[in-house]
């Protein structure tokens, strides 16, 4: 609650323009957030015509390539080379597809799960409730990395394994929320009233309890894309992420971390940028949404 | 009762601005009130008709969208609008004091009773809190709240509703206020404990020689508690005068319309006068009076050009074509 | 570097606040104390490799053995079979046993002196790798005296020396009565050898701390107290050395090996041990697969760029080889030198109908040495065999290697100590753990040298074996890897590369620090 | 009270059950610990040996039950790879995970909790703004990443800090810095919706109407109350910082509980896994529990009835 101006102030004419939407404030609009994701989206989409080489060839006569405006670097590989001679600027836009791939599959899978279990044992309570509670208390104890090392220890590491782990692994983080949300909403009028009205279990849940919980769910999605992109690159650093030679961002980083020590700076720099603006966008969108859609959105 | 002037709003103006400036919502619109010390005056007004934008003007706490545009707030020879904001966090709960409608949410849940009402004494007298603790409970005693000193060390949610409500107006009146400012103080409390409540206020303005303005919608607690009365609609004070006056000869079709609403034993089988339509958006008020489209006794003039506020005798007017013929002079200055 | 705290109790944990731990941690010196060694391994130490008996027939216990412990006969520079506590052996006519005479006035850490007895009881209690067959082979253990004693065998066993020595830890002696006295789990948590150095303490996963053992038969070490850390990530490992917090890093690969050479003051060493790389073609049996055709895996191997790998991925200090067998091993045969002939290799599959080469589907590999396949990938495209990566990690590729759930192209690696019929045996020879399949006239020779005692014979044997492997191309040899390590500006003898075909620091009594004795 | 403790335990004995199951079922499909033990050229009857000697020979339920008995004597048995008591391995390397998760934590607060105020007092100035972006920061950068990134400079170039491995107090700050900024922006981003909402509510409107300066407002009556729930994540993500800084633990070298439970996992050390894991859910079910006592101690309202 901020008081009135200054005394001399204490008088303000409604004529005094109200102070410009600075872009860069994030209370606003969250441009900046959007235009870079919808960016990295399109390089996604059209990666086959944008990219200049195939990003798993590369020979090893000319590795570790400096960007061109370094000496040593060449117009021909913008971005220089990596540690097996493969164009940096490639993989970067192929990658763009593989981490936009995975992490919005991943966060589908986990919403997908967590949404309904929680709406399940939100709404039902009872016995569905405690198994579902128990379930994120065990899954809660088993740590992301844990798991993904066990299923790639199964069934050898593939995208497809790492869209199930992560999917598998923060499904717990939504059926919380999503539980939180319908234990309130359970205590609203309207659901009241189509409990009376005779409506069953199945379509309250569908009908009135999903619709007020899609708020939630697409604001924890936005806010659980970034989760999901830092967790794949982690994943990539132990060994068990995305196999090589798939260009994925997060094991260009762990490919290129030991290059921070020699100088070759670039081949974690690049990826590590693209992570952070990518993230950090959909944190940023994330709370904006969450301001917009339900400001009293605690859990989060 | 007139007691020398206390508190006088005049031509006061607090408009909400939306965030691009575009909408303008008139909360408080050219209203001049005043009350002298020890007096009562009620404000009276369906809800959304401004009555706690002005309590909050008067204590210059609006909401960060809302801005005092005009007049001034003479209170004890001051005017408030040219106090600092240190300054006039000085006034507040010192010599100014408001009490809120919802009991059970103004107390912090975290925090001892005897914390929260010697907090004010601590902080405006800057005493020991071995001396603040004292005076709360002494100040519990004289809110009539049974074995203080076991009382004080307990926490909000060991009382009931009634209990609560007379520790916020302990806290109320906790530094000797000259004024204290109750917003639909009774509302949320049955019968029984709001009749008691309401003798207490008396009582403690009887004591501490308080001027006490009723913010309320209850016209029945107007006509047992307070002096004076201002009708507030759409943010514009439509009628203002003496309880008695009033209640007998209302002049603005409004106030006559509040008063017919009232059951009365005494009305027999007469139906009640209820007021069509609905209250008006304010921030886009028709032309001309704000009552208009549902006056019972419009005329062209009404929808036209906006009534000013009419002397119809001294300490009384009302803002109504219909009051033209008896004004004294006209008060557009 | 003490250790971080002492061993607390599990009571004292259970009451233990994260502020009062604050309080637990001295703060140590930076000053590294005079004479002291800091090796950072680049794998977690195991207890079973400070017992002997338990050595699991990987080349890394025996990086502890070395420090700890001593062998009647072990590999030493210059000499593949040095005598160490025996004196001297001589195998009977029959080649049924073996007499020993141990060195005199060698003791244990512990003052007590080392006996035939100890012998006895060493190579009884030894249950590693490959124990069932010494119990098969070996009849019993005669103790003489104090220092004479005889093996003898069921079997003439050409192998027995190699095996006794190098391939096991049997050959590596403890002191019965402290073992017997502290029990097998007791002498694990505090094992006493006749080793260059004492053990002193060890935090599981932190960090080993040894003394040098005064009273050492060969020579009293130089340096006197060597430690080891485990330092699991290798640009820290870098950072260490740069910055001087440790004189000796394991395992320095890649471009962070170049870094080291640059860094004035660090040098890099590199050991050839004895763990050879090759693809395999799983199924070269299979008459449909396009790699049942000979010239398809000759182009394969063809095709691989051995040079720049090497230069590439380990400097160019791995030993670029055709076989795989380790060259340092017994019975080995010098197959004519690794070709990269692109041209040739697409010749070769277009005579064998693959023009415009052939998809090949999956290359599986240990993740861990992921980089070599990335390389390997690019150099089969080249000439037009298409695979596609896939790396598994490390325990489920050798379980799906071992239960011969693995097709077409496998980057398959072994650094088990032995010769060249133990590794045959393994990976060539019908039945062998990691043959997907064999040849009979390979399996043939492999059954005649079993039984053959002539070494001469013997050795004429396992060559044409080895000549079959080669002219049948059932791998690809990539290298033999030399393990890289970067070595800081203390260190005056480092010990890498010392003794033959082993990759760590040894023997430890040799190594010393700059400016000290 | 006694009603709510019984429940309380039943549940969590329950959770413990089914940790227990799906990690003894999950560790045995990753594949065979003896596989990884013995070099690739070992013979058949050695791996039987080593299968007989771990107990892996026989039925599963007769695992599982070993397992569970051992749980309850408290000792877990012997890890595979380092051939020593379960329980002496995990109790040597607790500190470690404690003192870095209890400075990591803070540090965490310290970031997380005055950006939130920030945010939430100053809506929209420019130290909401740094302060989210901080924060945020520390959930868009791979852990690695920034690990390394302080080695690089911390260590190597400015040689300030020891580069990895425990000991003293300097080698806590980098890791501990890099595991606590990671959770920052969750305790920001919490800390800021808490004090949104309480700041909102009539008791702090009443704060203000009796004329108590900002700060006290502020730092008395809305953040008491916000930071009730802050209490409860920052308890959660206490447990998860002891149990898996995996990555923190591997690339400084720290000797924690998160790098035994990965050499646990990759060496098939079933004992170890099995052990870190289950002590890791009691360990959360516990601090589920001091929460809740917790909560008790400060909100008067909550007693503790079921």
């Amino acid at each position: 609650m901020t008081v009135i101006t200054p005394p001399d102030a204490a008088i303000v004419t409604v004529a005094s323009a109200p102070r410009p939407a600075a872009f860069w404030r994030l209370k606003g609009f969250p441009l900046i957030p959007i235009l870079i994701l919808v960016f990295i989206a399109l390089v996604a989409i059209f990666a086959d015509v944008l990219a200049p080489y195939d990003p798993t060839i590369g020979s090893l006569a000319r590795r570790f390539r400096p960007p061109f405006w370094q000496e040593g670097g060449s117009t021909a590989y913008l971005l220089g080379t990596d540690h097996v001679g493969r164009d940096v600027l490639s993989r970067l836009i192929y990658g763009a597809r593989v981490s936009m791939v995975v992490g919005i599959t991943a966060v589908l899978v986990a919403g997908g799960i967590g949404t309904l279990l929680g709406i399940l044992s939100g709404y039902l309570g009872g016995w569905a409730d405690q198994v579902v509670m128990r379930l994120t208390d065990t899954w809660l104890a088993l740590p992301a990395l844990t798991f993904a090392i066990f299923l790639a220890a199964i069934v050898g590491p593939s995208e497809l394994n790492i869209i199930l782990i992560l999917g598998l692994v923060y499904w717990t983080r939504y059926a919380r929320v999503i539980r939180g949300e319908v234990l309130s909403l359970k205590q609203r009028e309207f659901v009241r009233l189509a409990i009376v009205a005779g409506c069953s279990s199945r379509t309250i849940m569908w009908r009135h309890i999903l619709p007020n919980v899609i708020n939630s769910a697409v604001v924890l999605a936005t806010l659980m894309l970034g989760v999901v992109i830092v967790t794949e690159a982690s994943l990539s650093f132990l060994g068990v992420g995305v196999p090589p030679p798939k260009p994925a961002w997060g094991l260009m980083m762990a490919d290129g971390k030991k290059g921070l020590l020699v100088g070759y700076w670039w081949l974690t720099v690049f990826p590590g940028v693209c992570i952070m603006l990518m993230v950090l966008s959909a944190n940023l969108l994330g709370d904006w949404l969450r301001v917009k859609l339900d400001p009293q959105l605690r859990q989060l | 009762m007139a007691g020398q002037t206390l508190l006088s709003l005049e031509h006061l103006s607090a408009h909400y601005v939306s965030q691009q400036g575009t909408r303008v919502v008139r909360a408080v619109d050219d209203v001049t009130i005043s009350l002298g010390a020890g007096e009562t005056l009620g404000i009276v007004g369906e809800s959304g008709s401004g009555k706690t934008t002005l309590a909050l003007t008067m204590m210059r706490l609006l909401p960060p969208a809302a801005r005092i545009v005009a007049g001034r707030m003479m209170f004890e020879g001051e005017d408030l609008l040219k106090k600092s904001d240190e300054e006039m966090r000085k006034v507040r709960g010192k010599r100014i004091a408001m009490i809120l409608q919802d009991p059970m949410a103004s107390l912090n849940p975290l925090f001892s009773i005897g914390n929260q009402v010697a907090e004010p004494i601590r902080v405006h007298e800057g005493a020991a809190s071995r001396t603040a603790w004292q005076r709360a409970i002494q100040l519990l005693k004289s809110v009539r709240i049974a074995s203080p000193d076991t009382r004080v060390s307990q926490f909000p949610h060991e009382m009931s509703g009634g209990m609560r409500q007379r520790i916020v107006g302990a806290i109320g009146i906790s530094c000797e206020p000259r004024l204290l400012i109750a917003d639909e103080p009774t509302t949320s409390l049955d019968l029984t404990i709001q009749a008691q409540y309401l003798n207490l206020l008396r009582d403690l303005q009887r004591e501490h020689g308080l001027a006490l303005i009723f913010i309320t919608h209850n016209l029945g607690i107007v006509a047992k508690m307070c002096d004076q009365l201002a009708v507030m609609y759409a943010g514009r004070v439509v009628e203002q005068g003496p309880v008695s006056r009033i209640f007998n000869a209302p002049t603005h079709p409004y106030t006559k319309a509040l008063l017919g609403s009232i059951p009365r034993m005494t009305d027999g089988g007469e139906r009640l006068t209820a007021i069509d339509g609905q209250p008006p958006d304010l921030s886009n008020l028709p032309a001309g009076c704000a009552f208009a489209p549902r006056c019972p006794a419009v005329t062209t003039r009404c929808r036209v050009e906006a009534p000013p506020e009419f002397v119809t005798e001294p300490g009384r007017s009302a803002r109504c074509w219909l009051a033209e013929p008896m004004a004294l002079r006209s008060s557009a200055a | 570097m003490a250790s971080p705290s002492p061993g607390p109790t599990r009571r004292g944990i259970l009451g233990f606040s994260a502020a009062a731990a604050m309080g637990v941690l001295p703060d140590t010196a930076w000053a590294a104390p005079d004479g002291q060694l800091t090796i950072a391994s680049h794998v977690s130490l195991a207890p079973t490799w400070f017992d002997p008996a338990e050595t699991a027939g990987i080349i890394t216990p025996f990086m502890m053995l070395y420090a700890l412990h001593d062998a009647m006969v072990k590999a030493m520079p210059g000499k593949p079979m040095a005598p160490c506590l025996a004196e001297a052996w001589t195998a009977a006519p029959d080649e049924l046993s073996y007499a020993f005479t141990l060195r005199k006035g060698v003791l244990f850490h512990n003052g007590e002196p080392v006996t035939a007895d100890d012998v006895k009881f060493s190579l009884e209690r030894y249950r590693g790798a490959s124990s069932k067959t010494l119990k098969e082979r070996v009849a019993g253990v005669d103790v003489h005296d104090a220092h004479r004693l005889m093996i003898r065998l069921n079997e003439p066993w050409p192998d027995f020396l190699t095996f006794y020595a190098s391939a096991t830890g049997a050959g590596w002696i403890v002191p019965r009565k402290y073992v017997q006295q502290v029990g097998e789990d007791g002498y694990k948590r505090a094992p006493v050898g006749a080793g260059p150095y004492k053990f002193v303490s060890f935090n599981p996963g932190v960090e080993l701390v040894c003394e040098g053992f005064e009273g050492y038969w060969r020579k009293p070490p130089a340096i006197k107290r060597l430690v080891f850390k485990v330092v699991p990530d290798e640009s820290t490992r870098l950072a260490a050395l740069q910055r001087g917090e440790i004189d000796i890093a394991y395992s320095i690969r890649g471009e962070l090996a170049d870094e080291l050479t640059r860094t004035p003051g660090l040098a890099i060493k590199a050991a050839v041990g004895s763990a050879t790389f090759w693809l395999y073609f799983a199924d070269q049996w299979d008459a449909q697969s396009p790699w049942h055709d000979q010239r398809v895996r000759q182009a394969a191997g063809l095709a691989l760029d051995h040079k720049t790998i090497n230069q590439a991925l380990t400097l160019g200090h791995s030993h670029l080889t055709n076989s795989v067998f380790p060259e340092n091993f017994d019975f080995y045969w010098q197959p004519p030198a690794p070709v990269h002939d692109p041209a040739r290799a697409r010749k070769l599959l277009a005579e064998a109908g693959h023009p415009r080469g052939f998809d090949a589907g999956d290359y599986y590999c240990d993740a861990s040495y992921a980089n070599i396949g990335e390389v390997v990938l690019n150099n089969l495209r080249e000439v037009g065999i298409r695979v596609k990566l896939r790396p598994l990690e490390r325990a489920a590729f050798f379980k799906a290697y071992a239960e011969k759930k693995l097709k077409n192209i496998v980057q398959g690696a072994s650094g088990a100590f032995g010769n060249c019929a133990t590794r045959a045996e393994a990976f060539v020879v019908k039945g062998g753990a990691y043959a997907y399949g064999s040849y009979p006239d390979i399996d043939a020779a492999f059954a005649e040298q079993a039984a053959e005692t002539d070494r001469a014979k013997r050795e004429a044997i396992l060559h044409r074996l080895q000549q079959l492997v080669h002219e049948k191309a059932i791998f690809a040899p990539i290298w033999q890897q030399a393990f890289m390590s970067g070595v800081g500006p203390r260190v005056g003898e480092s010990g890498f590369g010392l003794i033959e075909g082993f990759p760590y620091t040894a023997p430890y009594e040799d190594l010393t620090l700059k400016g000290k004795a | 009270m006694k009603q709510y403790i019984l429940r309380r335990v039943g549940y969590s004995l329950l959770s413990l059950f089914l940790l227990s199951l799906t990690i003894f079922l999950f560790v045995r499909v990753t594949g065979d610990p003896v596989a990884l033990l013995t070099e690739p050229g070992a013979s058949q009857e050695d791996i039987e040996a080593m299968h007989r000697q771990f107990g892996l020979d026989q039925p599963l339920w007769v695992q599982y039950w070993h397992f569970i008995a051992s749980f309850i004597t408290g000792d877990f048995g012997q890890s595979f790879y380092y051939r020593t008591p379960v329980l002496d391995l995990y109790f040597q390397r607790l500190p470690n995970s404690l003192i870095l998760a209890a400075v990591a934590m803070a540090l965490s607060l310290v970031i997380g909790i005055p950006s939130g105020i920030l945010a939430a007092v100053r809506v929209d100035g420019f130290w909401d703004s740094a302060g989210k972006l901080f924060a945020l920061l520390g959930l868009s950068l791979p852990q690695f990443w920034v690990g390394l990134v302080l080695i690089l400079v911390f260590s190597v170039s400015l040689g300030w800090l020891p580069s990895s491995g425990s000991g003293s107090f300097l080698h806590i700050l980098m890791p501990a810095f890099t595991l606590g900024w990671y959770f920052a922006a969750a305790h920001m981003r919490l800390t800021r919706s808490s004090m949104l909402e309480v700041m909102g509510s009539e008791y702090v409107k009443l704060a203000r109407l009796k004329g108590l300066p900002e700060a006290l407002v502020i730092g008395k009556h809305a953040l008491k109350n916000a930071l009730i729930p802050v209490i409860t994540l920052a308890g959660i993500n206490l447990v998860v910082m002891i149990n898996v800084a995996v990555i923190v633990e591997t690339v400084f070298a720290w000797p924690g509980i998160g790098r035994l439970l990965y050499e646990g996992v990759t060496f098939r050390d079933f004992p170890v896994v099995q052990a870190v894991v289950v002590i890791g859910g009691s360990m959360i079910i516990l601090v589920n529990l001091l929460i809740d006592i917790l909560y008790a101690l400060i909100d008067p309202r909550i007693r503790l009835e079921s």
